[in-house]
């Protein structure tokens, strides 16, 4: 039954890169990496995703994938569970699926490729938060997404793991601001009220990271309150400026897309996970046994090199 | 001269000639009646003069000057002041309010509550009603909201006043104050137009008549050199018997004893019996309680105390089903909100009450529907081209005569009938009274409420006269007479 | 308040007081709550919310619904924060005019299908939510405008602040008071609660229906649009989906307010009301210390409570009538 | 005349899906296949299948916005009780319980309470979907037992997904009940005017609250489907979904004043969207854009009729 007809002709490989949802300026410099990926490879993008990051929607974007047949399907999953009967079936009907970013549980795609490793990003969010703490001391929390957002809880459970290692910083709270600016704005506003000795506010998602530093400066605890997390540069170089958000960290999305096109590319003509993937320009991509490859280092941004990298994502 | 001419007014809606060629005159200082059967376009006719409506063809002169009135405020700002007979009362708004929508008292510019206040107390104290110009219109009984828009009509000094069976659902005593005001406006000057289907109102207030038939106008004149036969077969083509189609009662075991029944705040202790081929007849003025009574008769409200029975068994009527189950059928009084679905055609109405009986195990037939519609509508004559038009469409009487006969297609054993013919004109509330007379020979009873003094003495067996919530009386059909029953429901 | 508001105010009464019995409740849990400072910085987060639901209250009153006042807060956002990116020289004054006329224009939109082609509020509203979102996507490319592109002026304009309340504060305490004398005193105003509260009726008495929910839609469409323009400045940041599904916050905060949904029922009172009580809600709810998981549960129980101990406040008689 | 005015929409409806078939099939080689419509009829069974017992309760007029809250609700209890082993029937049942006992809580706040239910189910979204992350937290739910997934995964015969024959069946016997039965008549009736149709001896509130019940009773059927086609159960689940679903119903030409719709308008709505999104998503058009076009979809479809009514002409010959 799943064997549909091949398309006739020979046609560029056609990869389905899928956001976790669209008008977020991360997934648009993963497209634009993604681009120069296929530019060079001769393959042809097709980058979408739903309109607000449900598993359901992108369940959506998926099925019109696999009906159009594209030879790959790159995916940052919504939900890592949700999406796998989905996958499952593309990966009967002949499509590599591998995800990228937020990861899907192993049984929906061959690879994942990790920005960078989890323990990596707890780690360096922990060092951010020890450097902007006075001494390396002192009371930090955290604004998260949603209670439901996989690779958040991820990032946070390393962050935990991370933090005995500076004894000085001690995690007082961790509230979801649904990434929504309002109620992020509002529940940081409150974190700061709760406790007044905070030194810290961290939080793991662009929305969350500007709302929150927007709530720190309207609160007049500029210079008292340090902002940090992951976020974009074009988003927070304002921030860095005013001192609000003296550093923060992020990997660069453009290589995401470049290198996750690369690998879907790759695996769409017959290439194997289990051997060592070139990502051309970023050289090469090992896959441990649960499939899982890392870029890297998550890179720090702050004010000696934001200006240079505002402009290009 | 007359001071409002309209000739040869036509007016169509869809594919309904509501009016084909009215004329009409009205002259200052005096009052026209204007009467029709129901669908004659009566209705029609004032909403093109308050601007509700244009007509299609035909002239509008208002002291020999030709006018079009496009628009209601236009209408007023003409001095032409409108009672209309749908109910155009704000249930949001106070009663004051109410009185002034559309032309609010101001002061700067700004709306001037107090000005209005006062006046809205003003003119309710002339018509003697007793609510509170603050009170929101919506906590008000159906007639005391009728009686709101007669206020709004005298509000303004107007050069030409049209009240549109504005008595229909009047008492006696509200009547006699209505006619009071009307008299002394017409003797300022003002012409009124008066429509009702009482044609001892039309004598007591009217000088002239204007008679409408089918949407055209056929004949009009001095109420003096004229009779109520004429006028009716004016009206009718045709004469139609005057008397009360009631004939001798055979009078049965009681089917419903009601005792001490009460409901806190609406009425006490109340205490009366119906028997099997009996029509018991329920008079008292607006807001006598009597509405409230039958509601709890019917299971819409609970009682507080008391107790109800019928055929000798004591039943607690907790809900309507309970009611309809025990052989109770209730015709409410406000037959566009609670009596019928006016979107619905009529077979669809008819169907309403018995479900169960037209679709024993729940599959619906059309044909059955249809059938049993079509039987009714033949029995109680209604004026109609087929059962499947929307109720809406029909005249008022028109649509009392479905309400009536769905309850009837549903055999109960005793019929409540609230203000039954209202707003319904000579040949229909002939037609009802003789579906009740009949309904009665078959062994079962009426309790009919109305405020229709001929209504209540012609067609009632025994007279239950309601004030303020209790009993004040009960005449045998020989011992009443309109005075003693005025007196039971008015005296202190 | 006169008698004939007896009903109304009544129901505002009682909710005054569950609003304050709230407060009391939160003050326990959390004293510095009731401080004043701390008031304040709530109904300067509790302003936005107020501005939209009296807006959204005038459609309800004439029986409409607007479904995309909060679409129609983003689009209008967007405009003026890419209009700032591009000319920040423009002063905060032609902005909030922008954000006024673009949100007045779209709630035209909505108004006049509404009236002219007479079609279903819920189905224009639902239909123009979708559609200005898309356009913000449209306009924007999908792109944010961020912190470091707005100009100083534009940011700074929401946060001036006079006895400890900001410029958010003031324009919802202006706008109620304004909407107050309005809706009691103007000719207009009155019209709105005819027209809703029984449109056939108001045909009669020479108000076009139709028209004053025209009005009522141009007038929330504005209020959304200078919103847009306080919601953008506020954040910092402007994207597609900013304030996404907030229009049932202003809904709830009408109905809990006591805005009734069959049209020509509504006080400024109450539903300001209904938005201070959301927002202490909201604003308490993290500072007791409840679990995160377990605040929307909270919230849910807390409206409804509000809403049924309302509903039972309607008077026994004539209950036949409101039984709809 | 009615029932021309509304056969006039469901005709319109037919006409746009023929217009989007051709379309779509011209513009996209991969459109006419079966296998692809087959995949597209999971974009809409789920919302249609609630769509079916939503339409109903609009048209006795009252409206339930919860129901995608009682769809995580029944989610999360039938992730839990599979967490324990419970097996697959038992799942089914739990899911649908779950629905029913929260659609009954509206039906009560509804007709016991006298809460408008606009107002009484927008808190009880609140609270239903606040229940769902009382209980889960952050945790997911995925221990479903294998044979779970035919409800959402499984084919009845040939390329028709068991969810699709669900539906189809379901929406026949909506179709029958709404317009063959003397309930139906009643439905009507209360949804035009609910004075009326009590005076007439017509137990309202029963009916409000039976409608009420199987409307959230629907809402478990339907997280039954999303639940196994997802494969696991977080309290997110079916986030924002009571719009698309209440959208649906109006597209299908059921009147949000109550007492007028039909359910082949539903079934003809329910498939225009779902297709529109799928064609959309084969061209490659952002979510969003086709949300552009959707809003417009819903109000051309809302408008014809009523220009076409405004056009003299049109009016002319419906007289003659
Ligand atoms: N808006 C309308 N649309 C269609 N038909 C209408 C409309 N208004 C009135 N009609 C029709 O026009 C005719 C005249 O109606 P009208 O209300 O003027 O009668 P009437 O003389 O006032 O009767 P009644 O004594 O029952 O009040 C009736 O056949 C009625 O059905
Ligand atoms: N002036 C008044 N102000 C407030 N309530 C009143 C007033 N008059 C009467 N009522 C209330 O209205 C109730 C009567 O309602 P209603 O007017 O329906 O009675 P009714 O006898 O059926 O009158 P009708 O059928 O003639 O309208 C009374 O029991 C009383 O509580
Ligand atoms: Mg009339
Ligand atoms: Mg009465």
């Amino acid at each position: 039954a799943d064997k549909a007809p091949e398309p006739q002709g020979e046609q560029p490989i056609r990869i389905g890169l899928v956001a976790k949802s669209l008008g977020n300026g991360f997934f648009d410099a993963v497209h634009k990496g993604a681009d120069e990926a296929a530019g060079a490879l001769g393959a042809q993008v097709i980058f979408t995703g739903p309109t607000t990051p449900t598993a359901e929607g992108q369940i959506e974007v998926l099925n019109a994938l696999i009906a159009q047949r594209v030879d790959a399907i790159a995916v940052s999953a919504n939900d890592p569970d949700a999406l796998v009967p989905t996958l499952k079936r593309a990966m009967q009907r002949g499509i590599e699926v591998i995800s990228y970013d937020s990861a899907v549980a192993p049984e929906g795609r061959i690879a994942h490729l990790a920005p960078s490793s989890d323990e990596l990003i707890g780690q360096t969010v922990a060092q951010l938060a020890a450097e902007l703490a006075p001494n390396g001391a002192g009371k930090i929390a955290v604004v998260s997404a949603t209670p439901t957002s996989t690779n958040q809880n991820a990032w946070l459970a390393e962050l935990r793991k991370a933090l005995p290692q500076y004894p000085g910083l001690s995690l007082v709270s961790v509230v979801y601001g649904d990434d929504v600016s309002d109620k992020s704005y509002r529940e940081t506003v409150a974190l700061v009220k709760q406790h007044p000795d905070l030194n810290v506010v961290i939080s793991l998602s662009s929305v969350g990271l500007v709302a929150a530093a927007k709530a720190i400066e309207d609160q007049g605890l500029g210079g008292k309150v340090h902002v940090t997390g992951l976020g974009l540069p074009s988003e927070l170089a304002g921030y860095v400026r005013n001192g609000i958000v003296p550093k923060f960290a992020i990997w660069n999305p453009i290589d995401l897309g470049y290198a996750a096109t690369q690998i879907a590319v790759r695996l769409a003509r017959g290439e194997s996970a289990q051997q060592p993937v070139s990502m051309e320009r970023l050289g090469t991509v090992t896959f441990d046994t649960s499939g899982i490859g890392a870029m890297g280092k998550p890179f720090i941004y702050d004010a000696s090199n934001v200006a240079e990298f505002e402009k290009v994502f | 001269m007359p001071f409002l001419t309209l000739s040869h007014i036509q007016k169509s809606f869809g594919g309904t000639r509501a009016l084909t060629d009215a004329n009409l005159s009205l002259h200052a200082g005096q009052v026209t009646a204007l009467i029709g059967e129901n669908g004659a376009g009566k209705s029609t006719l004032v909403k093109i003069l308050s601007g509700v409506h244009q007509p299609d063809a035909g002239e509008i002169q208002l002291e020999g000057q030709a006018v079009r009135i496009d628009h209601p405020e236009h209408a007023r700002e003409l001095g032409i002041s409108v009672v209309h007979q749908e109910s155009v009362v704000f249930d949001n708004l106070s009663v004051a309010e109410n009185m002034f929508v559309g032309d609010r008292p101001r002061e700067r510019g700004w709306v001037s509550w107090r000005t209005m206040r006062q006046r809205a107390a003003e003119v309710l104290k002339q018509l003697d009603a007793t609510f509170d110009p603050d009170a929101p219109a919506g906590s008000l009984s159906i007639a005391q909201k009728h009686v709101i828009q007669i206020a709004r009509g005298l509000t303004r000094r107007a050069r030409v006043l049209i009240m549109d069976e504005p008595t229909a659902s009047l008492a006696h005593r509200e009547v006699e104050e209505l006619f009071g005001l009307t008299r002394k406006l017409s003797a300022a000057g003002c012409s009124v137009l008066f429509i009702s289907h009482k044609f001892e109102e039309v004598f007591d207030i009217a000088n002239r008549y204007s008679v409408f038939r089918d949407g055209a106008s056929v004949g009009e004149g001095e109420l003096a050199a004229s009779s109520r036969d004429e006028l009716i077969r004016l009206m009718v083509g045709r004469p139609v018997e005057q008397l009360f189609p009631k004939t001798p009662p055979e009078l049965g075991e009681p089917l419903m004893r009601v005792e001490h029944l009460s409901r806190t705040g609406e009425f006490q202790d109340i205490s009366f019996d119906v028997r099997r081929g009996e029509i018991l007849g329920i008079y008292g003025l607006v807001g006598a309680g009597r509405t409230e009574l039958a509601q709890v008769l019917f299971g819409l409200e609970s009682a507080d105390s008391g107790s109800i029975e019928v055929c000798g068994r004591r039943v607690a009527v907790k809900s309507v089903q309970e009611a309809v189950r025990e052989g109770i059928a209730y015709v409410p009084e406000d037959r566009q909100t609670q009596g019928a679905i006016l979107p619905f055609s009529i077979a669809s109405n008819l169907a309403l009450p018995n479900l169960t009986a037209l679709a024993p195990r729940g599959w619906w037939s059309a044909q059955r529907e249809t059938q049993l519609a079509d039987e009714w509508v033949e029995t109680l004559k209604v004026k109609t081209a087929n059962t499947a038009t929307v109720v809406q469409d029909l005249s008022g009487g028109n649509q009392q005569k479905v309400v009536i006969a769905k309850w009837l297609a549903r055999k109960p054993k005793i019929l409540i009938l609230d203000e039954p013919t209202k707003g319904i004109d000579v040949g229909a509330k002939r037609a009802v009274h003789a579906v009740m007379d009949q309904f009665v020979h078959r062994g079962c009873a009426v309790i009919m409420i109305s405020s229709d003094l001929p209504e209540i003495l012609g067609m009632s067996d025994r007279i239950l006269v309601m004030r303020r919530g209790r009993v004040r009386a009960l005449f045998t059909r020989e011992e009443a007479t309109s005075e003693a029953v005025i007196r039971a429901a008015t005296d202190a | 308040m006169n008698a004939s508001l007896s009903a109304a105010s009544r129901r505002d009464l009682v909710f005054g007081i569950l609003t304050v019995a709230l407060l009391a409740a939160v003050s326990v849990a959390f004293p510095s709550f009731a401080s004043p400072a701390n008031l304040a910085d709530v109904l300067n987060d509790t302003s936005i919310l107020i501005l939209l639901a009296l807006g959204q209250m005038l459609v309800i009153v004439t029986r409409g619904i607007d479904l995309s006042v909060a679409a129609n807060l983003a689009l209008s956002g967007m405009i003026v924060a890419l209009l700032n990116r591009s000319f920040p020289a423009i002063g905060v004054l032609p902005i909030i005019c922008i954000a006024a006329l673009s949100g007045g224009v779209l709630g035209a939109f909505n108004g006049l299908l509404v009236w002219k082609l007479r079609l279903p509020p819920i189905v224009v509203t639902l239909g123009t939510m979708s559609i200005y979102r898309g356009v913000i996507y449209l306009l924007s490319q999908g792109a944010w405008v961020n912190e470091n592109e707005m100009s100083r002026e534009f940011l700074r304009f929401v946060r001036w602040d006079f006895v400890e309340l900001t410029t958010l504060s003031w324009l919802a305490i202006v706008v109620a008071l304004l909407g107050f004398i309005a809706l009691r005193y103007s000719g207009a105003g009155r019209d709105m609660y005819a027209a809703g509260g029984n449109p056939t009726a108001a045909q009669y008495c020479g108000i076009d229906p139709g028209r004053m929910q025209f009005i009522a839609y141009v007038i929330s469409g504005a209020l959304a649009g200078v919103c847009g323009y306080l919601w953008v400045a506020r954040f910092a940041v402007a994207y597609t989906d900013i304030a996404l599904g907030f229009e049932l916050q202003v809904i709830a905060a009408c109905l809990i307010g006591g805005v009734a949904i069959a049209g020509g029922v509504g006080s400024v009172f109450g539903v300001v009301l209904g938005c201070l009580f959301i927002g202490i809600i909201r604003n308490a709810l993290p500072l007791v210390g409840i679990s995160a998981f377990w605040q929307m549960f909270i919230n849910g129980l807390v409206i409804l409570a509000a809403v049924l101990l309302s509903a039972r406040q309607r008077e026994r008689k004539r209950s036949i009538l409101e039984a709809v | 005349m009615n029932a021309a005015r509304w056969l006039r929409w469901e005709s319109m409806l037919a006409a746009v899906l023929i217009v989007e078939f051709v379309f779509f099939a011209s513009t996209s080689p991969y459109f006419l296949d079966v296998w692809t419509l087959s995949d597209a009829s999971f974009n809409f069974t789920e919302r249609a299948i609630v769509a079916l017992p939503l339409a109903l309760l609009i048209i006795a007029g009252e409206i339930d916005i919860s129901v995608a809250a009682i769809m995580a609700l029944a989610s999360v209890a039938m992730g839990l009780a599979a967490a324990h082993g419970v097996d697959t029937p038992a799942l089914v049942a739990i899911g649908m319980g779950t629905g029913l006992v929260a659609g009954a809580i509206n039906g009560a706040l509804v007709t016991i309470g006298r809460v408008p239910s606009i107002v009484a189910t927008i808190g009880t979204m609140t609270l239903f979907r606040g229940g769902a992350y009382a209980v889960l937290g952050d945790r997911v739910l995925k221990e479903y037992p294998a044979s779970f997934a035919v409800f959402g995964q499984g084919y009845a015969f040939g390329p028709i997904s068991l969810e699709l024959l669900t539906f189809g069946l379901l929406a026949i016997a909506f179709a029958l009940v709404l317009h063959y039965t003397r309930w139906g008549r009643a439905i009507f009736a209360i949804g035009a005017n609910p004075i009326a149709s009590r005076c007439s001896g017509i137990a309202v509130d029963r009916y409000k609250f039976v409608l009420f019940s199987i409307t959230g009773l629907f809402s478990g059927l339907a997280a039954v489907m999303l639940t196994s086609r997802l494969g696991s159960t977080r309290p997110s689940i079916a986030q924002g979904w009571e719009l698309e679903i209440i959208s649906m119903v109006i597209l299908g030409g059921v009147s949000v004043w109550g007492g007028k719709g039909t359910i082949l308008g539903v079934v003809l709505a329910a498939i225009v969207l779902g297709l529109v999104n799928f064609g959309l998503g084969l061209l490659n058009i952002p979510g969003i854009v086709m949300s552009i076009i959707v809003g417009a979809l819903l109000i051309t479809v809302v408008a014809i009729p009523a220009i076409a009514e405004r056009w003299p002409q049109a009016r002319l010959r419906k007289t003659s």
